[in-house]
């Protein structure tokens, strides 16, 4: 069964919503003005609802099954949270109504900032950025608004080649130049690399800890001592928060801002690429430059604040993705000190996975892991079988696959990150299933060469789709 | 809890498997200086039921329609939505899923996606739209960087119209403070519109940026600003707040922009407090490649079967690092789909009826205000919003309104300190003549 | 992909549900007393999400796709109504609620009762019964009631060959025997036909109007005239009525009692086979008779009336299925007179699709025909296909197949009913698709033969099941 | 019109196909002395959101939780209901599906009854459950129906305690009218269980039919009634209002029922002024083929794979009309699939837990009452349910409590009318201490 395009269902003079008859008088305009209107599709209601419903069902999501996508931390989304997000004191609340008619999400906006800094160590939290890049951008900000309070202008900044993707381009935004850090044969970095390229143009460094090997930093604390020695900030990306909750505090180990996925670690739903949120936890001595409004208490009442003269300013054109807040303070509060209950069995079944598969895969770097957990497909060249043909012979067998080809230091890297909402069985059946692929590498390969062949569509021409881009209907 | 489902044996049989002793032991590769050895403080678990009760309660505490009237727009706008929007969103394979990165499993996300991209290019009269920016301030903002990267970094000029919404500038603001690029405000003229004569003297002109209808509410001259850019060899950028307008008035692309953008959450999408919203980004053709975000193509599977994936990721930054188009990684994903599901809900014709709706709603509540003797200071045409200048002293006479739960429009001289005791206020489809007789009846009683 | 049973993927200490810690002591119960509980399995709540999540996807629904099972009435079910039937003020209300504190529901059921007698011409509505059956089982009772007030004790009742298979059964829980009525060659009742079986032993008749043909019973006031004549009662089936909303009045072409399918006519969702909702509409002279309690108006003030000395009784513990009956009154309030033109564009659609596919499928009745059209397998004997091998060939072009074999009197019949919420490029599509099984039948019947191949499983085993019956797992 | 897609276009080209030349000749065949000619007297159509307010006006107009405190059950009770179970069961392939006449595209629909059956099986101890019927007043007059057919109508007297739900009497009896057969009401012991001594006078006795827990909340001498009712070769039907009592006492199966009914709207569906609700119906292996109702059964397909279908068909009405072992066609198939979902929720561990919490929660609403000195007549152990007798007069209190919107039970006199002044009290999971001690003070001040 395919699904037509909505533009190729329309049929004009259709309507899919109630246009409320008018109780006013019609204003003339000047055809100066007037245009045509978009050139949209006309459908009833019965299309949209079966358009949409059907393509729902070609997408996989964490409802469909395991989704061991390393580094996303796919774990399963309480379904209250969807209703307490679309309450109508919330769902409908103007963002710039006075605070004494906004009380409820005042609250919440406090209280999340308090959590997360309780959860990370820090002092200060600003809940604007939308995502997890968008957090990063806002540290880089506050990196640079630091610098120049000191009266620097710094140029560079130290990232590791464990980083994730978009580090650079964050800092390339603030105008700094990216200089990688080799991590050691041992996975993560060491202090002597650090302190090769740390100098006095040097911002700080991004350190993502654990890092995308699921390894963490052992060393974290003397590099920050290395970074700060030479006058710079250390940066933690926390996108892999959810290995270590209630387990490390960023903020006493040498950090001084990281960012938090909440569309990760606190399991508000990625939306098929967001709207995710990406709040910044940073200690005292950043807090004077954080985005303004800053939400403020006062005896019960809660406020806003915008003068602050050292502000960068703000980087969401109201308080960032609210809705998202929600879900994630209401995970908070369903969780409390489980959190370090989900931290431990999140490792624990990376470690168990990584324990059982890794005799059929290579697993490059050998040691205990965090929340996920880093395999090749070295043991598969001799039959030219590839990382990306195993994963997609998992969509066959029902299983989403892993993050592939990431990260960039591990060739053909298989990067599996379970999660602590995966019941073991699923785990077990998994690890079953991958041994299964393994073997039909050597028997039938053309299997998973072929593969997928369950999905709606099999593999799709890439090469010619960015060669002649057809982004538009 | 509910979403631990490890049993104590599923935990006692896989750290056997593990070989750890204990959970503690995970751990291990921590050293001891790292670790955090006390209990976080945070408030014990509640259940689901007592959640409820905590958040209904801090929800009840806020000032919401129907309960109350509340005639404020400024980037935020209440319209309809009709029930099978979000009931089609609710639906978890949309909400569930991360990135489209395993296109033959996310078909439904990538066609919605496509779908956007196509209705949003065509809304806004260009070729091509992304898949989406965080909101309407930061895409401004990315849309100055693409000018200028456009101009490969040669003309670093920005002209932003003071009409453009105050919060939208100090992101902009915000975001150019470490490039050193240069941002030259345009005024106001009295009718309410944008003042181009100051552009001619900025040096190294890359982009200039209006906002259409602006944060007065008032209708641009989009077609002579892009002129006096294209002049200027310079491009013209046009952003929004509130895109229904275009239902009822010519689109930006119709009127030379070279790159639009602006704030979707109009379209379906509730205005929870600000956010989750949606950033709309569209362009020209030829620049599409120094384009920010995701963007989503056609092609054809391996059996010639039509599909949809994430294409041009040689912008981006998991390949490009720092030489990407930007930073952006996640956008708003499930947004975009719900204004697909709005758009194709109310159709062509439903927007141009929607749209001549909204205008009339605030048509009629501008002139019962006039006739009540209120000054409307800008008399360009408008859409759904307008500036009205009340009496001196009129904050205790809010005050009083909201006590009577009407909430008359926000002050605006906060952001322009010359126009005092001047509010913005905002009528759509959701305003019905009775409330908007009674906002009249309670602001001259 | 397979979904487990739910007991096979249970792990005992699993819960998917928040218990509510105890604020009161616990108290010692008798071990004569006390139970063990019951072998329920234990799941998270990811467990049951993703198991009901893929259990859904197997399933077609209206959402899905075109469902033109005859005599079902498919139509689209708007998604306002099920917002509306869960605001807490309906779904949280106590159905022994003081009068004085449930004025909400007892209003719509007021007004839902008025609106059905005005749609069906009729004078008093019960909404008690909570299925098409259990109303003709409350209309049987009424009979039998009136018959009883006027010191008559009757025995049989007349049941046409084209009447819906309910109704034997229904009559025969009121110890009626059922007597056969065959309709004319024209498929409809002929008055001559009822004459010779109407007697004085006989307490009515059981018209389903249009009958199960999609045809109009033409004779249906002289038939009601015969059958009022020897002191009987005239009973309509309202299964039908999407045809004829706003065109004929039931009450004024002397029926005395119908019930209707809110199910069906008025768009509540059938929910695989309930709940439905089948209010029983009569004349004045069969309202005293009607269930208690029955609500009145008195001012502004609703109110519940229990003393009604003529009543049947109850036939449900409280009043129905108020959930369903919230959905069919927003259906009537949204759509106001355009029920008329619902009911158009309904006849509209199947004599369309009749008209269409007449040359390929025999049409046993060639007549203009009212909301569905009822076609045979007979052009296709010859090439030993059936009606059940295109049925199931039609699921794998994504069509929910017609209502098969059913009315019994066609034999190898193919009931169609569009309904008017499915547009037009779809019953074009679905024409099409029918024209290219019938080719696929003469030239690749093994096609047909071995259909459905697109769903998760083939054609079952419906015998073994039948003859070794495995019910429980 | 929203719901109507064919546009005026669409209209004239099918008229065209079929031959007419307008709608109103489509109806020819009706003849003129049939037709209306009249417009339908009904409101003007609303629009979605004038029809959401006007809902939101009655639904306001109720008595709820959690600004009530009611403390009703009497066959409707509050218990919580997790979010997910709503969110599964509005996924529209459950709701828009008709019954699975053709199990290729239903198996959603089909395993999912086949579950609801085993778990009821599993809750009342016996072998069968059918896939529902409407509630469980009409559940029981198909019991006892049901208890007759088995006895191949010979014997015909049923013995009824009067401490089934009134309602439920009140329908068997409505069931039964046209049918001759006898009912014997057994009256009330002082302990509140039901005094069988009068049964072994009835004759041609079929079945004996009690209600554990019973109306006055008290359980049943289920086992005692049974013996009594095989040993004079009869059957024994047990009804419930509140299954989940059955996650603490003894279920009716293991006690020797040999039918099972009654009421699941406990078991995860909304309270919905009394429907939809849920008729659970189950029994012994060996009377399934007496059995009312559908039933899924498994099997396989042609490849060998597991599959579920609608069996035993040869008991129902469209086969064997008029000799078909009831009428039921459409049940409340949505509604099993919504307490399978709660259910598989909750599990054995927490079904355990959660009856547990019910009988603590009323017991101390009991003896806090008793503290307070109103007089508690029924000493049979409980679950969630009992009377209590308050003081000549109460029901000036009782208003003056609804005044505090506190519902203080149900009075039962009207149905008992010996109990004056006594009401029928309910405390379930979701009724705090703190309900529970405002009510005994408001009841005592």
């Amino acid at each position: 069964m395919n699904e037509p395009l909505l533009w190729e269902k329309s049929r004009q003079g259709r309507c899919g919503i109630s246009i409320p008859e008018s109780d006013v008088e019609t204003t003339p305009l000047d055809a100066e003005f007037a245009g045509e209107g978009p050139d949209f599709p006309d459908l009833s209601e019965v299309d949209v609802v079966r358009h949409f419903t059907r393509l729902s069902q070609w997408n996989f999501g964490v409802d469909t099954g395991m989704y061991p996508l390393g580094s996303c931390t796919m774990k399963y989304n309480p379904k209250i949270h969807e209703k307490i997000a679309a309450l109508p004191g919330f769902a409908g609340a103007h963002p710039m109504l006075p605070p004494d008619l906004a009380q409820g999400t005042l609250r919440i906006m406090y209280e999340l900032e308090r959590f997360l800094c309780e959860i990370t160590g820090m002092d200060a939290t600003t809940l604007q950025p939308a995502a997890g890049a968008h957090g990063e951008l806002t540290a880089m900000l506050l990196f640079y608004a630091y610098h120049k309070s000191k009266g620097e202008k710094r140029t560079r900044i130290l990232i590791p080649d464990t980083a994730h993707g978009t580090n650079p381009a964050s800092a390339a935004l603030c105008g700094y130049a990216p200089v990688p850090v080799t991590s050691g044969d041992d996975g993560v970095l060491s202090v002597e690399a650090v302190e090769a390229l740390m100098d006095e143009e040097t911002a700080g460094i991004m350190v993502t800890n654990p890092n995308t090997l699921g390894l963490f930093e052992q060393n974290i604390r003397k590099v920050a001592e290395v970074v700060h020695r030479k006058g710079g900030l250390v940066y933690g990306d926390g996108a892999n928060m959810n290995a270590v909750m209630g387990i490390v505090k960023m903020g006493e180990i040498g950090i001084d801002a990281i960012h938090l996925n909440l569309h990760k670690t606190f399991s508000t739903p990625h939306g098929g690429g967001g709207p995710g949120a990406g709040p910044v936890c940073v200690r005292k001595h950043l807090e004077p430059f954080l985005p303004v409004p800053r939400v403020t208490k006062n005896g019960d009442a809660y406020a806003l604040q915008y003068n602050r003269p050292d502000s960068i300013g703000k980087i969401h054109a109201f308080h960032g993705n609210f809705g998202i807040l929600i879900r994630a303070y209401s995970y908070i509060l369903s969780m409390g000190r489980h959190l370090k209950t989900a931290s431990q069995h999140a490792v624990l079944s990376a470690n168990y996975i990584k324990e059982r598969l890794k005799d059929v895969l290579h697993l490059p770097y050998d040691r205990p892991c965090m929340h996920e957990c880093v395999f090749t497909d070295k043991n598969q060249e001799d039959f030219k079988i590839t990382t990306l043909d195993m994963a997609k012979r998992l969509m066959d067998y029902g299983f989403h696959p892993p993050t592939i080809y990431f990260p960039l230091v591990v060739h053909g890297a298989i990067m599996i990150e379970p999660t602590e909402t995966e019941p073991k069985e699923n785990l077990d059946q998994f690890i079953e299933t991958f041994k299964i692929i393994i073997k039909e590498a050597v028997e039938t390969p053309e299997l998973l060469r072929e593969a997928p062949t369950a999905p709606k569509v099999r593999r799709l021409d890439e090469a010619t789709a960015a060669r002649k881009p057809c982004l538009c209907g | 809890m509910r979403y631990l489902p490890h049993t104590n044996e599923d935990v006692a049989e896989m750290l056997q498997v593990v070989g750890a002793a204990n959970l503690d032991d995970l751990f291990s590769s921590i050293p001891e200086n790292c670790r955090f050895k006390g209990e976080l403080n945070l408030p014990s678990d509640m259940t689901e039921w007592a959640l409820t009760d905590h958040m209904a309660t801090l929800a009840d505490r806020m000032a919401c329609s129907p309960e109350y009237r509340v005639f404020v727009g400024a980037g935020s706008y209440r319209h309809y939505i009709p029930a099978s929007v979000p009931y089609l969103l609710s639906r978890s394979e949309f909400s569930t899923a991360y990135t489209p990165y395993q296109p033959e499993i996310s078909q439904g996300t990538l066609q919605a996606i496509f779908e956007y991209q196509t209705l949003t290019a065509r809304l806004l009269g260009m070729e091509v739209a992304n898949a989406s920016m965080y909101d309407g301030a930061s895409a401004l903002a990315e849309a100055l960087l693409m000018a200028i990267r456009i101009e490969r970094g040669k003309k670093t000029g920005i002209a932003l119209s003071t009409l453009i919404h105050p919060h939208y500038r100090q992101v902009v603001r915000t975001y150019f403070e470490p490039t050193g690029y240069k941002i030259v405000e345009l005024p106001c003229l009295p009718d309410g519109s944008t003042d181009l004569s100051a552009v001619d003297e900025i040096e190294n002109l890359a982009a200039i940026a209006l906002q259409s209808p602006n944060f007065f509410g008032c209708i641009e001259k989009i077609k002579a600003a892009s002129d006096k850019a294209h002049a200027l060899n310079a491009l013209s950028v046009v952003c929004f707040t509130e895109p229904m307008a275009y239902g009822l008035f010519k689109n930006p692309g119709s009127q030379g922009a070279d790159i639009v953008c602006g704030e979707g959450q109009s379209l379906g999408i509730p205005q929870s407090f600000g956010g989750p919203g949606l950033g709309m980004f569209a362009s020209l053709n030829k620049y599409v490649r120094n384009m920010p975000g995701r963007l989503v193509g056609k092609t054809t599977d391996r059996d010639g079967k039509r599909g949809f994936v994430l294409t041009l990721a040689t912008r981006e930054q998991h390949i490009r690092r720092e030489r990407a188009t930007s930073n952006i990684c996640s956008n708003q994903g499930l947004c975009a789909t719900m204004s697909t599901m709005y758009m194709a809900s109310v159709g062509g014709t439903g927007m141009r009826e929607l749209a001549r709706l909204n205008r009339d709603k605030a048509e009629y509540l501008k002139s019962e205000l006039k006739k009540a003797g209120f000054r409307i200071p800008f008399e360009r045409p408008g859409f759904n919003e307008f500036v009205v200048e009340f009496p001196k002293g009129f904050e205790s006479t809010y005050q009083k309104l909201v006590g009577k739960k009407i909430v008359a429009g926000i002050p605006i001289e906060c952001h322009y300190p010359e126009l005092t005791d001047h509010y913005l206020l905002c009528a759509t489809e959701t305003h019905s003549k009775a409330d908007m007789d009674t906002l009249v009846k309670e602001v001259t009683s």
